[in-house]
């Protein structure tokens, strides 16, 4: 319950609690913030992301739906229209599909198609990823189904103080915000994430580590194996830089040119299949706007293109440290 | 036998296709003098709907999805709304817009190709027209989950047709006002037809109207060509939703007239007995007949009226043929409040080609 | 008044929850001796169900959906189909599963993280667990329209819960399967409770079985740990289904005692008063009352039963603990009949990468 | 009803005669082909794709569903499922999104997720693209929906030949195809197709064009622009090789390595949004595998990212002619 706390003294919280912490934050100071999905209320949401919520907040605040996707994307899509900042969950990301239509042919048009007249300012949140051992569809790295769809953003935080400033600043943006949550991490470690509300900038790369011979970039999830393979490069005399897009679309890809203008190699890590994940738009931009930068190939580390196994064999479908490492060291052997 | 659930749905019908009453007028029924602003509408509607099929038919105007023959049904439902109720429509409604100030240069827009139509000249908070079918139904509940949350007294009001009745937001909108108890009502418009699918093959269901018991709503069926059993049926619904009652499912009998839009040609599927038979329900007649019984009206001032419509709606068109094209840039400045600089630099591009061709 | 449509929903009930009868059997219920097998099935089921969950508490399995306290429903549904009639489950009914040929390894392969849980012992043409829920609703109308269109004598039967009642894929299958008069059977397991949703603020709807009036099925709600309820609500929709009668929507009423999976923790949301409730409701106590009664049973009868049921499961847990994890290349050869070149590299890459490590 | 009649003289085609001539073809050859869709019956489909078929085959084979994507996307999973080759059609582009939850989670994974137990030899026909002046939603260019996504082919055909040898290909494949008709040339022009029976590849990029200056790769209906690109540069001494990609995934890349080997420079030409877009994965593989080859940095000309807006002012979104030569000339230009 500290999460939802008041004056609670800070705390080293995890991402989970982060986004607890930003959640009851933005509901504090903002009437017209609501919380709506499928066992968000009294359960407090199956990962706990919005446990205490309700006991604070109330059932008019903290809204348990009725156990149906096309519902909870539609009261969003409609309350946000009317003046309300809804932040729906989507319990899985495998279980996003049946929200699309609700929130690519009217969320993310409303603004577009009225003039301006109207405007959907909601958050879907949707635990995002695999590596959980959970059972069939509660893996998937589907951020692809939304990067194409103009006037959306897409957010993936990958620390607790990202998922803070992240989503209060998701929360808080005009137009509608797919907010992906790396499940995997949600509980790995904590860090000091002070409740002062103070969003971070949705349209911004981080830049976690400097470097010099080779760019990583990455999000959710994958910042940890991607940390650790530039610890082990490191190792090897390679100094790696890592990037945390956390901001998908709209994409700054200026902090992502900048490092690879200067380390002239480029590793792409995500656990989303291949073939036309997120990587290719980055690599895109680099064949485009960068090749005179660039020493070596283009690298991508990715999920296989194929479904993420059932968890018996989930982890050898996600990138991992050796193949990110491997990978690193082809673009610095190249060139 | 243990009975677990009974369940009745009502059917309101008061004039008659022959224009005279086949039932008592409920008490609360407007008088013929309340009655005739509403048929003059009618008429408005008729003559604007018209009108724009011809733009249509001499390329002035895009696919336009005509409203013949559902003038008692749109103009019954905008007479039993406030203002800051919302209304969310799908295409076809703008006899029930019209009357919450919606304009016809605003449809022209729309059907003209143009999303200023859209920003229309009717209340700020109503929904736009709605494409793809029946997912405006969830708005409305989203509406008037926002109306109970912020205790406003307010009514969410939305329309779907025939075929609209099988979409699943249709089932979800009228699901989610009952689990939530809303003041919402849903209109299902049964035009018979849905492009060319008939109402018998889009479901088993003896009527439109128990769609709502799925949920929980109330269920009624009305004549829709029937303006006294439209607006009974509104009066009914309104009055249970601001009452804390909840939500209705409202089946409005009416049959469409034309083609399903200027792009369909209904003559692949439909037989030309079945249109002519639904001219003999056709709510105009039936009203006007009843009216001029009444004595509030006679052919001298239909004439009249009919001309200032044809006039009215001429202003309309006028504003809308000479309306110029929204600039390159119209494309990338309402998508987002603000927008991202990759966009800003794509517009500055999609300007300055302009500028070059 | 007029009305245009009325209903009326049947509750079934013959054994109740003290082991007697409160009403007459119908003709058709099976004799003692034959109810029987059944119950020694129940028991089987609830045998395995808790040998699958100290699995899982001891970290051999993964998340595991109990069925404590569906066995009526699931074990009665079950021995209502035949061999070719096409089943679509959610992730719960094992119980119906296993009279059809599924090995309880089957289910611990697939909650144990292994796809070849799927490509069960069951009939071949039946759907593997579902967990986006409801979808299978919809696969099992298909089936039934692909039925239909073929001219097979076959029914397919599918399972939501009360959380499933109100997706819209449910609907979906309710409508089309009333539209085109399929051999469906839609089976609404009403345990009380979705997760932490309780079957109240799902819909407004009185009773779950309704739901089908939305498709004009016909509709029934059971006792759902009444097996002789659930046998002849099966034995009704079956003959329908058969007979060209079209599809049926029933209403299971049971109870879920246990956790909504080993993943869950139902203090937090469900007073232990309603479950102590629930368990004066379970299904095998009325029925091993009656049964004793009917002199077909004893305690000596039941301890054997068990002990041979714990056995059987013991065997097909080992068979599962000691199932070799699949090959790496297994997450690429059943994607494609035809696996293009791309992914066909990709696999030899991680056969590679497994190789080296 | 020419396109149906079974001896007819070969007469030359439209694309949408041709997917018609390929649907009846099909429907003779097999039994367990089946339609199905909204108005599909009757009234031989909004676009008159399914013209004559009802008449021929009857109610059993050509079905017109109720009005609910979701209803046809999960009817035809279940039908695949059971042994049926169902060929399910959406309205238009617009109205495929309830349609991705049946096809992602299910169509895409009957076989995986039961070891080849089920299948799904399904194939959905979704009208695509804009520039018909058609009302909203009409005109959406939304293959990127389905590019990520593991088990499914997504294909695009763009002359009359193509369009009947590609969907005969997709109906006979035993796993689920989307296959994507650009509605904009659907009655563009006519060729000669005779109805053979004769299958295309579903695993090749067809070269339309061959030249050595530039590579043009694009689909659908920009095919008609791009060729009258290399036209245009042809007159301008830029020799361009254009290559219509037809099947997005699997992708043939090899056809398009191969050109951009001799060529050194490539212009992707699509009319979805940019970013994230399937000429980003085409653009990818270019930085990956073919670096050293390529005298010029890749560009892609394609729909802004924003929606493509109301009919008024549709073709400025698109990629025309003048664009892609302006691109061309771009990358001759670089090096
Ligand atoms: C989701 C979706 N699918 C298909 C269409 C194409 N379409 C437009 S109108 C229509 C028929 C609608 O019939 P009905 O709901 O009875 O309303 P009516 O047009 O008769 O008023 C169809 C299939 C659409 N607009 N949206
Ligand atoms: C589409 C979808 N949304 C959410 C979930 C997560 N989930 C799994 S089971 C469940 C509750 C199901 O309740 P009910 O339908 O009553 O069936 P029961 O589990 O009680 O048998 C939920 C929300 C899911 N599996 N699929
Ligand atoms: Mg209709
Ligand atoms: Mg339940």
């Amino acid at each position: 319950m500290s999460a939802v706390a008041k004056d609670a003294a800070p705390a080293a919280i995890t991402l989970i609690e982060a986004i607890t912490q930003a959640l009851a934050y933005e509901m504090r100071a903002d009437d017209s913030v609501v919380v709506l999905g499928e066992d968000v209320g009294v359960n407090g949401g199956v990962f706990r992301a919005t446990a205490g919520l309700h006991a604070e907040f109330g059932s008019q605040r903290v809204i348990d739906t009725p156990l149906d996707e096309t519902t909870i994307a539609g009261l969003t899509v409609g309350m946000a229209a009317q003046g309300m900042k809804p932040v729906a969950e989507a319990q899985f990301d495998g279980f996003v599909y049946p929200m699309l239509d609700h929130v690519i042919c009217h969320g993310a048009r409303f603004r577009y198609r009225t003039r301006g007249r109207l405007s959907c300012p909601m958050v879907l949140r949707v635990p995002w990823g695999g590596g959980i051992r959970a059972p069939e569809h509660h893996s998937e790295a589907n951020e692809a189904l939304f990067t194409n769809v103009p006037g959306l953003r897409v957010v993936l935080p990958s620390s607790p103080a990202r998922a803070y400033g992240l989503l209060l600043a998701a929360i808080r943006e005009p137009d509608p915000v797919i907010f992906m949550e790396p499940k995997r991490i949600y509980r790995q470690y904590k860090e000091l994430v002070p409740d002062d509300g103070e969003a971070l900038p949705l349209d911004v790369c981080f830049v976690l580590r400097d470097g010099t011979d080779v760019t990583l970039v990455t999000w959710g999830a994958q910042v940890k194996e991607t940390l650790e393979a530039a610890d082990a490069l490191a190792k090897d005399g390679i100094s790696a830089e890592v990037i945390d897009v956390a901001t998908l679309t709209p994409l700054d890809f200026d902090t992502i040119a900048e490092s690879v203008a200067k380390t002239g190699r480029c590793v792409i890590v995500h656990e989303a299949p291949k073939t036309a994940g997120f990587g290719g738009e980055i690599a895109a931009r680099l064949a485009e706007e960068c090749m005179y930068d660039l020493l070596a190939p283009v690298e991508r580390v990715t999920g296989y293109d194929t479904h993420i196994p059932l968890f018996r064999l989930e982890m050898k479908y996600l990138p991992s440290v050796e193949k990110i490492v491997a990978a690193a060291k082809r673009t610095v052997a190249a060139g | 036998m243990t009975v677990a659930a009974t369940f009745e749905i009502e059917y309101l019908q008061y004039l008659g296709p022959d224009g005279t009453l086949v039932a008592e007028l409920p008490p609360q029924a407007p008088s013929a003098a309340d009655i005739l602003p509403l048929f003059k509408q009618m008429l408005l509607v008729r003559t604007f709907d018209a009108k724009a099929i011809a733009l249509q038919r001499t390329g002035k105007l895009g696919t336009y999805a005509a409203c013949l023959g559902h003038e008692a049904t749109h103009v019954g439902i905008g007479a039993s709304m406030r203002p800051e109720d919302v209304f969310a429509p799908s295409y076809r409604e703008y006899g029930a817009q019209f009357m919450r100030g919606v304009k016809p240069r605003d449809v022209l827009m729309y059907w003209g190709g143009d999303e200023r139509g859209n920003d229309f000249s009717g209340p700020k908070h109503d929904f736009p027209w709605c494409v793809p079918i029946a997912t405006q139904c969830l708005h409305a509940a989203g509406a008037a989950l926002a109306f109970k949350l912020r205790g406003e007294d307010r009514v969410a009001v939305t329309c779907c047709g025939d075929g609209g009745s099988s979409k699943t937001d249709t089932y979800a909108a009228i699901n989610s006002a009952g689990a939530y108890a809303l003041p919402f009502i849903q209109c299902i418009i049964n035009n018979g037809w849905a492009i060319s699918v008939p109402r018998k093959a889009q479901t088993g269901a003896k009527t439109l109207a128990q769609k709502g018991l799925a949920g929980g709503l109330h269920c009624l069926q009305v004549d829709g060509n029937d303006l006294f059993a439209v607006l009974e049926g509104m009066r009914r619904a309104m009055e249970r939703a601001r009452s804390g009652g909840g939500g209705s499912v409202i089946e409005f009998m009416t049959y469409r007239l034309h083609d399903h839009t200027t792009a369909d040609d209904a003559r692949r599927y439909r037989d030309e007995a079945e249109v002519k038979d639904g001219w003999t329900r056709d709510p105009m007649t039936r009203l006007r007949t009843w009216l001029t019984a009444q004595g509030v009206w006679d052919e001298a001032q239909e004439k009249a009226w009919i001309e200032e419509c044809g006039q009215m709606v001429d202003v309309e068109i006028n504003a809308y043929l000479e309306s110029k094209v929204q600039p390159v840039e119209a494309m990338f400045d309402y998508l987002y409040a603000d927008p991202p600089a990759d966009l800003l630099a794509q517009r500055a591009a999609a300007i300055a080609l302009e500028k070059r061709s």
